[in-house]
């Protein structure tokens, strides 16, 4: 019919092959895509809170380095940026180290594994969990693309196309088939790969010690159905270094909060507001410009809203504001709760003492990051994430009364004095991080490790070639 | 077309009839059409210019309570929107056909969009929700929409889009729509302004 | 001219008065409208926390007994229900008391203001101050009908109309003209007449003693910039009964709400969604039934939603779910502070000591009123709710935490033991209410009183007569 003929009616340049990881080879054929996917480089804009520009989010706001003290996410954080940066950023990031070579570094070979379209590449020619084995460094040469075609879309047919295990199997856990999600599902489900909760179990039955990607979907997607999940299996992410509470750390349940927003219930997908059509010289095509739809409110919003630009732009923001309020005077409360924690094993409170009181903190700090670390919630479901930050201070209300009377039991009836936070390096300090090492062995690495991971990964993408159409058809 | 064209109508062109038009509600309608019409206000896009006709209330009414109060005028449906000629002459055709059928007390008790206005109200429909209409990724979000727009018109389906499912002039009978001449501006009846005079 | 021939094409019946008090006369010339009105009466739907049912709040949430000690509220508060059935319902509540006559009861009669058409009728009689004054029984024979068309309209042109000066004297005190609301705007002022938050100002200049109706609007409408206004003009409703806290009561903000709603945002006004066009017979009219649109799901939303009427209600229920979640959470930790500032008082505590905890109570339970009292907010404008509830937590944490400390300094470092507050009954008693003596001062009053003002009122209106138009003009 009409409709498959205009699908083909370009001439296909090249032949793309299985898993091809390299988005230029995908260009040559779809180059309005392309070409709009590239602009996800560009770190210009910025809004109230998010946009593409790089923002250390620990020097925005110097509780974080307290809330994660012992955690990697202490050392560094900043707000995510276009696809393109994604192996750049996570190159650079503190969080991953300085790794000398092989089996070095702090973090697992599974960080890659929301980065790049060699990872479902590495995946078909390694396995899953040997995919996931290792540290982070060990893969470094086999992953240089960033975030690209491969991860979305079949390279035969463009359909959409989940690339991912971690979804799939969690979708299996639910009891659900994702083969079954609608054309409407996919254009929010490539999303879901990536933007989502996760964690790493290290337990898997026959897979013991692989930290084997996970998404806690098992009793729904709720902030207490993961709370449920992670408790019953006793997992942690890490225990605090104040505290010493057994914490959880969030990450990203962008399309776990999307699903209980109006938009969702509408029917609207991610990639109607993050990737609308656009026309450019009369040719209509998939923006791939992926990023805050209010640097394009004109495609994102307006074609079902016709409200002025910057009044729909208020109406973002406002929902960001009135979360943000609350969020902030949450993590505040958060930051005392450790503080005097602290306090409290300082003056020889026992683990009996403390029980309730760090389970306390852990479910009040998982519910702050469900929704602080869920990007665009506080928009995509400002409901339900007001409804999670309230149950946040409801835990951590009883579990500072607790406190209070624990620390008047050991004799310290008073407001715990606060450590000056007031800039994220007397922060980092005073949780004991030694920022002048961990910036000294990231330049050390590279400077000296990841040029060669490049030039290998040169050597070994040089014998890939390209597939020209004319040669092979 | 060029840019004398553009400046200076085309002797085949419309231009002609809007002006024969313009004349005529003048001069023949004259000054009484000026005065029982509000004639000055039907030239703007205020829907108030459209209820200087009491048979128009009926339509009004449903159309302030319909989903376009906010964001469609009468005009933005019922006059074209392709050029601004064309606009001016739509207008003057129609005003000069509704005043006379109104003069002549000729109006029917359910009336019907002439074929002419039927194709300028779907353009408009068109015109403003061209993309939820024809982006082929809506196909999924509403089914057969693609399908069954292009055969049909729009409002054999968005029935209540803008005036709802029950026609004609008599289908009102407290008649109260806002009035253009009605200049009388307080909300505070007389006596509760005195009083708080007073107090 | 023929514009206005039409205006009146529809022959009237009679001659309506300036301030017609008896909707039945009005009715004659508007039947439709006011068949409409007339179901108002109805009390037969509920929903999930709406619906015209007849529903005891102190019963369905016993809390509220305790969160009102020393003040009406704890004796008796019940849903709202329709208009028709406004005197009904003030003169059976127990919070109107039973006087025996003239000067006697516990309530002013400004209570009446917002029940009846008979109010702007005494107002333009005897003057505003005038209708102010003395006790809510002394007016028992001159206000008889239920709200009603002289509320809204003018007699004369059936525009809509502002009956009521507070509404006025808050424009003016905000330095904006009432007089320049479009007529879209009217399409929610006449509401606000009544669904606003107020107080008593019995300071006024020159009317001292006085207890004048007023909204508390001259910094704005939000739960602070009301809060700071009570605050410097240091008002307070009543004192609490076990904490002493210099109380606010919050009553119905519903306008000052709804205002920070997407909906008001959109310029959809409250008689788009509660006073929806409707048809019947071939006429259109604005059905004056006024009720939850729940009922009413086809014509109050689906004009402009075209969502199955479950989904949507589902959508209200699922807003109203989330915001009650948090507000009963906030409630019940209203009451510990409460029990527990009373436990410091018993205990020996000074005014000195409580004299910040009783302000963060004060605060707390004022946004937490302001949240619930505001009945439709939690759909009308469910993100701004949900900040006021967070704000609430916020300041009840501070205060709980200082009364933890204040407890153990006095010598009681453990959980307060609280009330057994299982039932309406107990939790009644606990305050030290006497309802037996309430019910039965009201019967009395219902018995001896209530007969005689509505046989003072018959034969009053059976002097206004109607006037038929036939032989009026
Ligand atoms: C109705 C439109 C809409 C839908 C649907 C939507 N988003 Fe968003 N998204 C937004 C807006 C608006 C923002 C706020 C951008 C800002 O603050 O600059 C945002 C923010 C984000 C952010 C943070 C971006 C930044 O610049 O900080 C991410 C990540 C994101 N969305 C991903 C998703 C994913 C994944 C989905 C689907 C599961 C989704 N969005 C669905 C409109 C939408
Ligand atoms: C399930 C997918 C997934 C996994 C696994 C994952 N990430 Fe990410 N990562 C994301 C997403 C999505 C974002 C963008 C988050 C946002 O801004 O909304 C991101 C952003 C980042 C960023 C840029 C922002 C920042 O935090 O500075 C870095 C660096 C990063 N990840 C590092 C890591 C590391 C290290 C690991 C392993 C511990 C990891 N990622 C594991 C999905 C993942
Ligand atoms: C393969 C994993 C992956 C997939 C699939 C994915 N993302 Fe991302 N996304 C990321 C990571 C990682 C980042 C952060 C990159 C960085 O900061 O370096 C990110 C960043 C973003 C941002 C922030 C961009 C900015 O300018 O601030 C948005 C918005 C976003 N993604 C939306 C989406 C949407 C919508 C989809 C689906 C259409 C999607 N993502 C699919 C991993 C992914
Ligand atoms: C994060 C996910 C994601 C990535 C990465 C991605 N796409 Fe897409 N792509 C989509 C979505 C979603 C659509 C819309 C599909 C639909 O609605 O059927 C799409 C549509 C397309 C289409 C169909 C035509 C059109 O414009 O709608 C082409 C061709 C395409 N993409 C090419 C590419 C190329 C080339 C790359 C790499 C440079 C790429 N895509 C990367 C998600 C992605
Ligand atoms: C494909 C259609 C579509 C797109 C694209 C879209 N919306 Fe919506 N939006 C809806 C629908 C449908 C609703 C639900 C209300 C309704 O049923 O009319 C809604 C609701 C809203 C609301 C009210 C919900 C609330 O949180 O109060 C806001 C605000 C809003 N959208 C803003 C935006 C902005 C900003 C964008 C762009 C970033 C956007 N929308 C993109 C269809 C869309
Ligand atoms: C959103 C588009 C739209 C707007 C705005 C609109 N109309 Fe219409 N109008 C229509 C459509 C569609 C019909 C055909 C209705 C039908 O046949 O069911 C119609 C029909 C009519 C008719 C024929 C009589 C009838 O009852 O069908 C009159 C007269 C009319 N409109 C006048 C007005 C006036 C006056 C206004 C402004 C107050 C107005 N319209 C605003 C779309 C619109
Ligand atoms: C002078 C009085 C008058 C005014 C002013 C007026 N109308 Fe009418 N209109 C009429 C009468 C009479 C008819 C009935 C014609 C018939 O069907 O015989 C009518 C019919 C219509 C129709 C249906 C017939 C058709 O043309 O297709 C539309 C649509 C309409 N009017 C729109 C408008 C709009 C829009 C305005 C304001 C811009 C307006 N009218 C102002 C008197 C008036
Ligand atoms: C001047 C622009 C304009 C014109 C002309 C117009 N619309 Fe709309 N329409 C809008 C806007 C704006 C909305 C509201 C979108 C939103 O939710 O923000 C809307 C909403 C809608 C909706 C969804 C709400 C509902 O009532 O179900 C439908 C369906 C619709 N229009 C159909 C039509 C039809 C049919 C016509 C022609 C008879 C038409 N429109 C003419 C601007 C217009
Ligand atoms: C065969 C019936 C039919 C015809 C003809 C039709 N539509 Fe629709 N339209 C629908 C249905 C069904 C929906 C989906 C409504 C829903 O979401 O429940 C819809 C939805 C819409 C929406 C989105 C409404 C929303 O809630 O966001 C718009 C806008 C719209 N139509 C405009 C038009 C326009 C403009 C035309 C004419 C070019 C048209 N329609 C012709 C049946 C039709
Ligand atoms: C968009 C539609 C909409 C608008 C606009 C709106 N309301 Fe509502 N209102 C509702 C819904 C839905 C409910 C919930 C009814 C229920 O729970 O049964 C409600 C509840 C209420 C209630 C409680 C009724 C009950 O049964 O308990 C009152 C009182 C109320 N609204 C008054 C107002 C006032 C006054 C305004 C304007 C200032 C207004 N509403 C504007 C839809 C609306
Ligand atoms: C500014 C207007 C206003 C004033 C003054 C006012 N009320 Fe009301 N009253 C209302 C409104 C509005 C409702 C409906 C509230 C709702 O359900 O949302 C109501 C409801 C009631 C009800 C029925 C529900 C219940 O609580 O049992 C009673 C009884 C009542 N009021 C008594 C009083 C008394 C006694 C006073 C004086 C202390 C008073 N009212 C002063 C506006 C007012
Ligand atoms: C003169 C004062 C007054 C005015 C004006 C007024 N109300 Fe009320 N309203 C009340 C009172 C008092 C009650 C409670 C009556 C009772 O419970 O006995 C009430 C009850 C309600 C209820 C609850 C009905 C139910 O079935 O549960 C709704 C909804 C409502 N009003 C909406 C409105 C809307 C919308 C407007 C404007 C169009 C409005 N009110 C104007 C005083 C008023
Ligand atoms: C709580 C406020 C309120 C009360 C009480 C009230 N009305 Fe209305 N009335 C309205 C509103 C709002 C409208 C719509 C006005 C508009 O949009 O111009 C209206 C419209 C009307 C209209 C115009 C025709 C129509 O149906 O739209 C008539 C006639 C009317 N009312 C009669 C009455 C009568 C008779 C009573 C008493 C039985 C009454 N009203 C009580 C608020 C009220
Ligand atoms: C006169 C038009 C109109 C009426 C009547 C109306 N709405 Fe809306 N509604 C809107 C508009 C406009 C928006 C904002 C979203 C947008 O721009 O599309 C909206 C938004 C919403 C949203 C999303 C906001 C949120 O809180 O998430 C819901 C849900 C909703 N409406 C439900 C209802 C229900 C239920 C009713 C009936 C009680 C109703 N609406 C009546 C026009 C209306
Ligand atoms: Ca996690
Ligand atoms: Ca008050």
């Amino acid at each position: 019919n009409r409709k498959n003929e205009a699908k083909y009616q370009y001439v296909p340049k090249v032949n793309i092959g299985d898993n091809e990881p390299r988005n230029a080879e995908w260009g040559k054929n779809y180059p309005a895509e392309y070409q709009s996917f590239l602009q996800t480089a560009d770190t210009s804009f910025a809004t109230y809170q998010g946009g593409s520009a790089m923002r250390d989010m620990l020097d925005e706001d110097t509780n974080l380095v307290v809330l994660w003290a012992g955690y990697g996410f202490s050392k560094d954080y900043s707000q995510g940026r276009g696809h393109m940066n994604a192996i750049k950023d996570i190159t650079n990031s503190l969080r991953t180290g300085g790794p000398k070579g092989e089996g070095d570094g702090p973090m697992p070979a599974t960080c890659w594994t929301c980065k790049s379209p060699d990872v479902p590449r590495l995946m078909n020619e390694k396995g899953i969990a040997e995919f996931y084995s290792g540290k982070w460094a060990d893969k470094g040469d086999e992953i240089v693309n960033p975030i690209g075609c491969a991860d979305c879309h079949d390279s035969k047919t463009m359909k959409l196309t989940i690339s991912r295990p971690a979804l799939v199997e969690a979708f299996d856990a639910m009891g659900k088939d994702i083969n079954q999600a609608t054309h409407q599902e996919m254009r929010s489900l490539v999303c879901a790969q990536c933007h989502v909760e996760y964690y790493f179990d290290k337990k898997l039955p026959g897979k013991e010690g692989v930290p084997y990607l996970k998404l806690p979907w098992e009793n729904g997607m709720s902030v207490e159905a993961m709370e449920e999940y992670y408790d019953a299996i006793e997992f942690s992410d890490w225990t605090h270094k104040l505290s010493r509470a057994p914490m959880l750390k969030a990450q990203h349940p962008g399309y776990e909060t999307y699903l209980t927003g109006v938009h969702a219930d509408r029917g609207v997908s991610c990639a109607d507001c993050h990737m609308p059509y656009k026309s450019e010289g009369g040719q209509k095509f998939t923006d791939h410009h992926i990023q805050s739809p209010l640097n394009n409110v004109s495609n994102a919003c307006q074609v079902c809203h016709r409200e002025d630009a910057d009044k729909l732009k208020m109406n973002v923001y406002d929902r960001q504001r009135k979360t943000a309020e609350n969020r902030l005077k949450l993590e505040g409360f958060l930051v005392k709760a450790h503080v005097e924690a602290k306090k409290a094993w300082d003056l020889g409170a026992t683990e009996e003492q403390m029980k309730d009181i760090l389970m306390d903190i852990r479910h009040a700090q998982w519910r702050w990051d469900y929704a602080a670390a869920s990007h665009g919630a506080s928009f995509h479901s400002p409901v339900e994430t007001a409804r999670v930050i309230g149950s946040g201070f409801t835990i951590i209300q009883d579990g500072r009364v607790k406190l209070a009377r624990l620390l008047a039991e050991l004799g310290h009836n008073e407001a715990v004095t606060m450590p000056d936070i007031s800039t994220k390096e007397k922060a980092q300090e005073y949780i004991g991080l030694d920022m002048e090492a961990l910036r000294k062995e990231k330049a050390e690495f590279k400077k000296n490790l990841v040029p060669k991971w490049l030039e290998a990964a040169k050597e070994r993408e040089s014998k890939y070639g390209a597939k020209d159409v004319s040669l092979n058809n | 077309m060029d840019i004398q064209n553009k400046l200076l109508p085309n002797k085949k062109s419309r231009w002609r009839t809007i002006a024969v038009f313009f004349i005529a509600i003048i001069t023949g309608l004259g000054l009484f059409m000026t005065k029982e019409a509000e004639l000055v206000s039907y030239m703007s896009d205020d829907p108030l210019a459209c209820v200087n006709c009491h048979v128009m209330t009926p339509v009004y009414n449903s159309w302030m309570h319909s989903s376009h109060r906010e964001w469609a005028s009468c005009n933005d449906c019922h006059v074209p929107h392709n050029n601004i000629f064309n606009k001016y002459y739509f207008k003057a055709k129609d005003g000069l056909f509704h005043a006379s059928v109104f003069t002549l007390r000729a109006e029917p008790e359910v009336m019907f969009m002439r074929e002419a206005s039927q194709e300028v109200v779907q353009n408009n429909c068109i015109r403003c929700h061209v993309q939820q209409v024809t982006q082929v990724k809506y196909d999924g979000y509403i089914e057969d929409h693609a399908k069954n727009r292009t055969e049909r018109q729009c409002w054999s389906c968005h029935q209540e889009v803008p005036h709802g499912t029950v026609h004609g002039i008599s289908t009102i009978k407290s008649n109260i729509a806002p009035i253009p001449t009605d200049k009388e501006e307080a909300v505070i009846p007389s006596w509760l302004e005195k009083e708080m005079e007073t107090k």
